[in-house]
């Protein structure tokens, strides 16, 4: 089994490599002096006068976590799937439960508005 | 030769920086909860050693079920500090220290 | 195979140190991602396929990118925070000493009666790890499972209930209403006398 | 050939492995190349233009010329970024988006790395692409980076549960995770009606749109809203350090038009099989016909960009969780009773 994960190994370090080669050719040939101005972050014509790291609307962490459970529930959902021919009717239940719950859960979102984005 | 204990020695290693982390970075929260899921790797590790080298599927099982119960308390610890955070301004250990919101 | 165990399990040490050490909680989180990465090609080489994938996915693909939204948009002083680091650092140090005495003690001197398990037959080529989960998963642990997912539930009423907030004077556009309406509900023709000029 | 019989046998796996992976390595990056030459020449047909053609025969080059550009220009890292995440942003977007083409079924019989859970290594892999946005933006220290990265990173990962779940019903329909597999379970005497797009037909609309939500593409790229945010997480990125990010795009385009093939469309199974025969020329399966759903897929990406204004944020926000998530578990639903049921073609 664990043969077949060689190539995948090797991909991801030419793909690594790949990107790295550009970057080293990059920096090699890429040409022009630096000054203040073009160093600076980019603003719309004056000097940035705050942290750019500001505070976000909590929405962005509700999106996050949300997606934290369904990712769990998406995971929970492929052994399931894979060995669905032998799990039988038993199985099938199981997982009908399963997703109920999930649905109850969907629709709490739904009704409390934290799916809504205004 | 890799055996049983290379793994379990490894994951002992993990746990125990988990737990000095937890002495090093004891007032920020967020170091704290990772501290934590490094412990929990730490566990994880074991239990999937075991059932390799025990060729017993129930511990790959059990770490699912880890897997589950840490990504939830990962995802409600950082709101609660979320929360905390917006309210207090601080994550800082030693200034939490009221129960009220 | 032992150089792919050597290799990862160094990385993985590195990255655990990392965590703790770091300065910049941002690279802390980072380091926290290269140690779940490692991790997860250290159980696959444990031939535990399916939840190797599963630590990348969850953990790394999601919960990771939350810890990294938080510290990102917290911006937390990282210098007041770290501050008590000297002053635990010698009891840290002394807890991990003990920890590791009795640690050692069990996988080295006791041996946990498993000195006949040290043998590993690789897995067949065919051999399906999420599959066999599956069969195992839905049958014998169904209690476990639909636990599981009473949790995740129960984590999504928490999540929601702590974060959300209706902001109030919202003025949101509502479309439906704004192309449904029809000339009579806006204009309104009165009619009236014509009055006599002042 | 005695050189090469002097290398050890593991050796000469080691580097065969390499010399497949560095092929399909280039033959995806002049895809890529090319593939921006189609959208440039494309997008101007459509407005009624000619598009670029001066560097070489009707254009060809262009592409050429392009890289040669970016990797000439100043890399500029601004005063105030963190350098080394800076760098190394594009790095993170550019390796998941070719490392995924290891599981992917090129021909009958062929693919680089044959595992069982091809498809969740798939998934995995998109999942990392959102690291290299939001280290990006927040490396860059720029509020149009920050923005364009924190919107991003929502957006992919709203879409990606769509995904998923759509994902889910490709593994109960064809009952395995490996990406051979499941193009072999499309295989039938009806062709192309045998293929998943049809008992799956919402899923795989689902599928194509979050890939295009995934990719940050028009009308999907407030990301990068050129006229609001200038170019979002990226505005900071100049030379090279912008090609990778480029490239990682396009590559990405590449890949999720190639996953779509495979997944609904049958990847490399002849769409005539069962009228010709395996024999003739257009009933045998092969790398030509994936090729061809490929190619479609790409062209509807280009076309959306031609066609489509821009969503605005909420508008996403709702398509990808109030609509597509529901539609893909009542279909999850259905499909179930279909399994049960065992409906022909497809199930029986």
């Amino acid at each position: 089994m664990l043969e077949n994960y060689l190539p995948i190994l090797i991909f991801l370090l030419v793909g690594a490599g790949l990107g790295g080669v550009l970057l080293l050719l990059g920096f090699l040939l890429g040409r022009g002096g630096k000054d203040a101005q073009k160093l600076s972050p980019y603003e719309c014509g004056f000097e940035a006068f705050e942290d750019s790291r500001m505070k976000f609307d909590v929405r962005y962490y509700l999106v996050a976590i949300l997606f934290i459970i369904f990712d769990l529930e998406i995971a929970f959902l492929f052994p399931w799937a894979v060995a669905l021919d032998g799990l039988g009717m038993f199985g099938f239940l199981t997982m009908a439960v399963f997703l109920l719950l999930l649905v109850v859960g969907f629709i709490y979102e739904w009704k409390k508005g934290a799916l809504e984005w205004d | 030769m890799i055996g049983l204990s290379h793994y379990l020695t490894l994951s002992a290693i993990l746990f125990l920086l988990g737990v000095t982390g937890i002495f090093i970075n004891r007032r920020n929260v967020i170091l704290l909860l990772m501290c934590i899921e490094l412990m929990l790797l730490a566990v994880n590790f074991n239990f999937v050693a075991f059932s390799r080298f025990l060729n017993n599927l129930d511990g790959q099982i059990f770490v699912f079920f880890i897997l589950t119960v840490a990504a939830a308390e990962a995802a409600i610890g950082l709101a609660i500090l979320v929360v905390l955070f917006r309210s207090k301004n601080s994550i800082n250990v030693d200034e939490l220290d009221s129960m009220k919101g | 195979m032992e150089i792919l165990f050597y290799v990862f399990a160094t990385v993985l040490v590195g990255a655990a140190i990392g965590v703790i050490t770091a300065r910049n909680p941002v690279h802390s989180v980072l380091y926290l991602v290269l140690a779940f990465f490692n991790s997860a090609v250290l159980w696959l080489l444990l031939e535990a396929e399916f939840l190797a994938i599963v630590l990348v996915l969850v953990y790394v693909g999601a919960v990771m990118v939350l810890f990294l939204f938080v510290v990102m948009m917290l911006d937390v002083n990282v210098e007041s925070v770290k501050s008590g680091f000297t002053r635990y650092a010698p009891v840290g140090v002394l807890v991990m000493v003990i920890i590791a005495v009795e640690l050692a003690q069990v996988i080295w001197v006791r041996h946990m009666g498993l000195r006949g398990v040290g043998e590993l037959t690789p897995m067949p080529a065919d051999y399906n790890n999420t599959r066999e989960l599956g069969l195992l998963l839905y049958t014998e642990y169904f209690y476990a499972f639909e636990l599981a997912a009473v949790i995740l539930l129960v984590a999504i009423v928490a999540a929601i209930s702590l974060t959300m907030r209706r902001r109030p004077g919202l003025k949101a556009q509502d479309i439906a209403r704004q192309v449904g309406v029809r000339r009579e509900d806006r204009v309104k023709l009165v009619k009236m006398d014509a009055e006599e000029r002042q | 050939m005695a050189i090469w019989e002097s290398i050890p046998e593991q050796f000469q796996m080691v580097l065969i492995i390499l010399a497949q992976v560095l092929a399909v390595t280039i033959v995806v990056t002049l895809c890529v190349a090319y593939l921006t030459l189609a959208e440039r020449k494309v997008i101007g047909y459509i407005q009624n233009r000619i598009g670029p053609n001066r560097v070489g025969p009707k254009g060809l080059l262009q592409p050429f010329a392009d890289v040669i550009k970016l990797l000439l220009k100043e890399v500029v890292v601004p005063s105030s970024a963190n350098r080394f995440l800076f760098v190394i942003a594009p790095l993170l977007s550019i390796t998941p988006a070719l490392a995924a083409w290891a599981v992917m079924p090129l021909f009958p019989g062929f693919t680089l790395a044959n595992i069982n859970a091809g498809l969740l290594y798939v998934l995995a892999l998109t999942s990392l692409g959102v690291y290299g946005v939001i280290l990006a933006g927040w490396a860059s220290n720029s509020k149009y980076a920050f923005l364009g990265a924190m919107r991003s990173a929502a957006q992919i990962v709203a879409y990606e549960i769509a995904m998923g779940f759509a994902l889910v019903a490709v593994v109960m329909a064809s009952g395995s995770l490996n990406l051979g597999e499941i193009v072999e379970a499309q295989a039938g005497g009806a062709g192309l009606l045998n293929w998943f797009w049809l008992p799956l037909f919402p899923l795989f609309v689902v599928y194509f749109i979050s890939g295009v939500a995934e990719t940050n593409r028009a009308p999907f790229d407030v990301a990068e809203g050129e006229s609001e945010i200038v170019a979002g997480f990226h505005v900071e990125y100049s030379g090279v350090t912008f090609a990778i990010f480029f490239l990682a795009e396009y590559a990405n385009m590449i890949l999720i038009s190639a996953l779509t093939a495979v997944f609904f469309l049958g990847g490399w199974l002849s769409p005539f099989q069962g009228l010709f025969g395996e024999d003739s020329v257009l009933g045998a399966p092969g790398l030509f016909w994936f090729a061809l759903k490929t190619a479609f897929f790409l062209f509807c990406f280009l076309w959306f960009r031609a066609t489509f204004p821009r969503y605005r944020y909420d508008q996403i926000m709702r398509l990808g969780w109030k609509i597509f998530i529901p539609v893909t578990i009542v279909w999850i639903f259905v499909l179930g009773a279909m399994i049960a049921f065992q409906v022909p073609p497809w199930f029986a």
